[in-house]
């Protein structure tokens, strides 16, 4: 599977309720004893709000301006969810099926890194 | 990123875009190059084309006094003359290609007589500046100030006459 | 303080970009032309331009010396292969059409030193400018350029013998309205050819590109700042020097710039022939130089795009693909060139278009200057982001006008 | 905190360069693979190259990118896009590093070979391509 596979497509939740896009992937380095690799494994999914929010790095505050970018995208950013790899029931191949257990996602802004 | 889900309708859509590109770039070539149909626009590409003349023959000017008081070397001048004589046959050209609109035979022939005059007098200067009669230049350029003026007040008739 | 000659030498990269890349054959053409029809009533948008350009030339070259990626990598980043494989060949086509411009610019500046068809000079200057690219070192290329293009100062001397009426070049400068027969559109379509001649994104991509070559660090970054501030406005003041001679000689006689030979004029009627020789080398330096900058800007914009090893410091065979662009496209423009299409046409065409593709160039630039996590604590200040969201607005009306003004006012022609 | 970061910004499109700084190309794609244990999906590879980045783009441009990529190729391998196993990536800063130099991945930067063997190298003053 490549990873551009995943981004944009659509994740719903256990119902198949609409959640928004892929629009990132959150990546972590794997634990040594996992194998010879260094590489990494995915820790989660950037899901909902804007696609240009997500590239232009707003939805995870990468930036804090310049002011106009900031107001245009700042709705948008709100929106985007965290959804931590445990969580995914299914990664394809048409939605990634998510179970939510009926609760809100946590918004990715609290679980991104300042 | 943004093309991974983009299915059948991908085909169809690069056709109708690319078909509009086409048809704009079409309708854009034809507004850039139609020839003028009325009375009032052929004056007016009439008025545009004396102006052009006027200009190139008062640069023709310039740079024959500019050699004259040792301002400019041989080679610039003899090249920008022969620029200016080059420009003023092409622009005489355009407009004697276009068909006059009824009742514009008249600004046609003034236009085309006028563009044969400059042009006549720009292909005296540079035969002169190619021959190396430098001396003679400023003599052959003489006329030229008295065809500017004549020039400049067609170019004003005819944009009169273009408005009216 | 003493001056250190790595101080010098850096300083000539700014120079270099500014006079090859800011006085290019665009505005050779453009700056007399609309001298010659607006007189200075067009200044002020060479004093926007320069602002502008100075503002996205040094947040990419910060950019670039903190992270050692230069603009177009930033926009492939940023934006998406997508949206970056569009900037791609959209700056491709532009920038083949000024390297064709720009080596005609060459061969008419030998032309009228020489007398001899232009054309013959083509693929001449073709051959020379693929030399110094295979074998003459960056650094040593950008100091011979950038100093033999100080010659374009004569066009502000030439301001002065010229004796104008002072009050009456004010009061130009300071009208923004088309003088007296021409059109609101013509107008605003010079505004937009200036803009697209002053701020050409390939200045911003071979500043940044080459103070990665350079190797500039962090600690490099004021002479960075000098570079901009000095280089920049040298070439603005250069441009508005060369819009006032057009006016002074041509706007009262209403002669229409067509070609070099009536840009360079001006300045014989003021200086004589020493006047006109010294025009001359610095319209070639010019051009040369930015027959360097544009086949460089295209090497790099594509190397980046692809991850390719690219520059001008590696030999040739270090970076193959790069080397084999820049080359094709040499030749490619030398065809091109060779086809007698007028110049001057294409050179108004390419900058014209060359301004459509201003915002693309501009928005990664602007979103990587911000970013905190990348550029710590050389991210973009107040100022940067000021002047910068107000220069990417204005490009964006610019882009978006620039096209139907082209095509309304038939290039100019009305 | 969690200390999870973006593929985005961190890995996809960034530019590769060897252990010996060289520019290799960038990261077109990412490859995943489903632990069979049912894990979350783990990076096996990058994917550079031309053929990568065709295939992700998709559309006419994309295919006929790939298709082009893909004919100047040589070998058994062509079908598949140039990968580069997750094991050879070291540091991400702001460029992707890898740990060991180009000459350990015959299949990447394939045309830039090819141009240096057949083109480049034989004029005079061009160099050395494998210094």
């Amino acid at each position: 599977m490549r990873a551009t596979e995943l981004l944009s497509r659509p994740v719903v939740d256990e119902h198949g309720r609409p959640l928004g896009r892929v629009h990132d992937l959150r990546i972590a380095r794997r634990p040594e004893q996992h194998g010879p690799a260094r590489g990494w494994a995915v820790a989660g999914l950037a899901v909902g709000g804007g696609r240009l929010v997500h590239a232009w790095g707003f939805a995870e505050r990468r930036a804090a301006g310049p002011w106009l970018l900031r107001k245009i995208t700042a709705r948008a950013g709100r929106v985007a969810r965290y959804v931590p790899a445990e969580r995914v029931l299914a990664w394809g191949p048409e939605v990634v099926r998510v179970r939510t257990g009926g609760a809100e996602l946590p918004p990715l802004l609290e679980v991104v890194r300042p | 990123m943004t093309t991974t889900h983009m299915g059948a309708g991908t085909g169809v859509r690069w056709v109708a875009v690319s078909a509009a590109v086409f048809a704009v770039v079409m309708a854009s070539l034809w507004f850039g190059h139609a020839p003028p149909r009325s009375a009032a626009a052929y004056a007016r590409q009439g008025a545009e084309t004396v102006g052009y003349l006027r200009s190139q023959t008062r640069t023709a000017r310039l740079w024959v006094d500019a050699v004259a008081s040792g301002s400019a070397t041989h080679q610039a001048a003899s090249v920008a003359l022969r620029e200016a004589e080059d420009d003023a046959s092409a622009t005489a050209a355009r407009f004697a290609g276009w068909d006059p609109p009824a009742g514009s035979d008249a600004v046609r022939a003034t236009v085309t007589a006028l563009g044969d005059e400059v042009t006549r007098r720009l292909a005296e200067l540079r035969i002169a500046a190619n021959r190396g009669r430098w001396a003679d230049l400023p003599g052959v350029a003489r006329p030229l100030p008295d065809l500017a003026e004549r020039l400049g007040a067609v170019a004003d008739e005819l944009t009169a006459a273009s408005r009216s | 303080m003493r001056i250190k000659p790595s101080m010098l030498l850096g300083f000539t990269l700014g120079t270099l970009s500014a006079i090859g890349g800011f006085i290019d054959i665009g505005d050779l053409v453009a700056d007399a032309l609309v001298g010659a029809r607006f007189g200075l009533r067009l200044a002020w948008v060479t004093g926007f331009a320069v602002i502008g350009i100075m503002c996205y030339a040094e947040m990419s070259a910060r950019i670039a010396l903190k992270t050692r990626r230069p603009a177009f990598d930033l926009a492939r980043s940023r934006l998406g292969p997508g949206y970056a494989l569009g900037g791609l060949i959209g700056s491709f086509l532009v920038t083949a059409l000024l390297v064709m411009a720009e080596l005609s610019g060459i061969a008419l500046a030998l032309q009228l030193a020489s007398g001899v068809h232009y054309l013959l000079w083509v693929p001449i200057a073709a051959v020379v400018v693929f030399i110094v690219i295979w074998r003459l070192p960056f650094e040593a290329t950008e100091r011979i350029y950038g100093l033999l293009g100080l010659a374009m100062l004569v066009f502000v001397v030439a301001v002065w013998h010229l004796q104008p009426d002072w009050s009456r070049l004010w009061a130009s400068a300071t009208t923004v309205a088309p003088t007296s027969g021409e059109s609101w559109p013509a107008y605003l379509f010079f505004a937009v050819t200036l803009v697209g001649a002053q701020m050409t994104p390939y200045e911003m991509f071979f500043f940044s590109s080459g103070a990665v070559e350079s190797r500039w660090r962090p600690k490099d970054l004021v002479e960075m700042r000098v570079n901009v501030i000095i280089g920049f406005p040298l070439g603005g003041l250069l441009a508005v020097a060369i819009q006032a001679v057009a006016f002074l000689v041509f706007f009262d006689p209403g002669i229409r710039v067509e070609h070099i030979s009536q840009t360079v004029l001006p300045v014989a009627l003021a200086l004589g022939r020493v006047g006109l020789a010294i025009a001359l080398v610095g319209v070639f330096a010019a051009t040369f130089g930015a027959t360097l900058e544009t086949l460089f800007a295209t090497g790099y914009d594509l190397a980046q795009y692809f991850g390719w090893a690219y520059g001008e410091v590696q030999p040739p065979a270090r970076a193959t693909r790069f080397t084999t662009t820049v080359a094709a496209l040499l030749l490619l423009s030398t065809a091109l060139a060779l086809t007698t299409l007028n110049p001057i046409t294409v050179t108004i065409y390419a900058v014209v278009f060359s301004s459509v593709l201003l915002p693309f160039a501009f928005l990664p630039v602007l979103l990587v200057g911000n970013d905190k996590r990348v550029m710590g604590e050389l991210a973009n200040g107040r100022l940067s982001n000021t002047v910068g969201t107000i220069t990417l607005l204005i490009s964006i009306v610019v882009s978006v006008a620039a096209v139907p003004l082209l095509i309304l006012t038939k290039a100019g022609a009305s | 905190m969690n200390d999870h970061e973006s593929l985005r910004f961190t890995l996809l499109d960034q530019q590769l360069v060897d252990a010996e700084d060289r520019p290799v190309g960038r990261v077109d794609d990412v490859l995943l693979d489903l632990p069979a244990d049912g894990g979350p999906p783990v990076v096996v590879a990058v994917l550079t190259g031309a053929q990568a980045l065709g295939e992700r783009m998709g559309g006419p441009a994309g295919k006929l990118m790939a298709a082009v990529a893909s004919r100047l190729r040589s070998g058994e391998h062509r079908a598949e896009p140039v990968a580069i196993p997750a094991s050879a990536i070291g540091d991400h800063a702001d460029l992707v590093q890898l740990t060991v130099p180009l000459g350990d991945l015959p299949h990447v930067a394939g045309l830039e070979r090819w141009l240096a063997h057949h083109l480049v190298e034989g004029l005079p003053g061009a160099g050395d391509a494998r210094d």
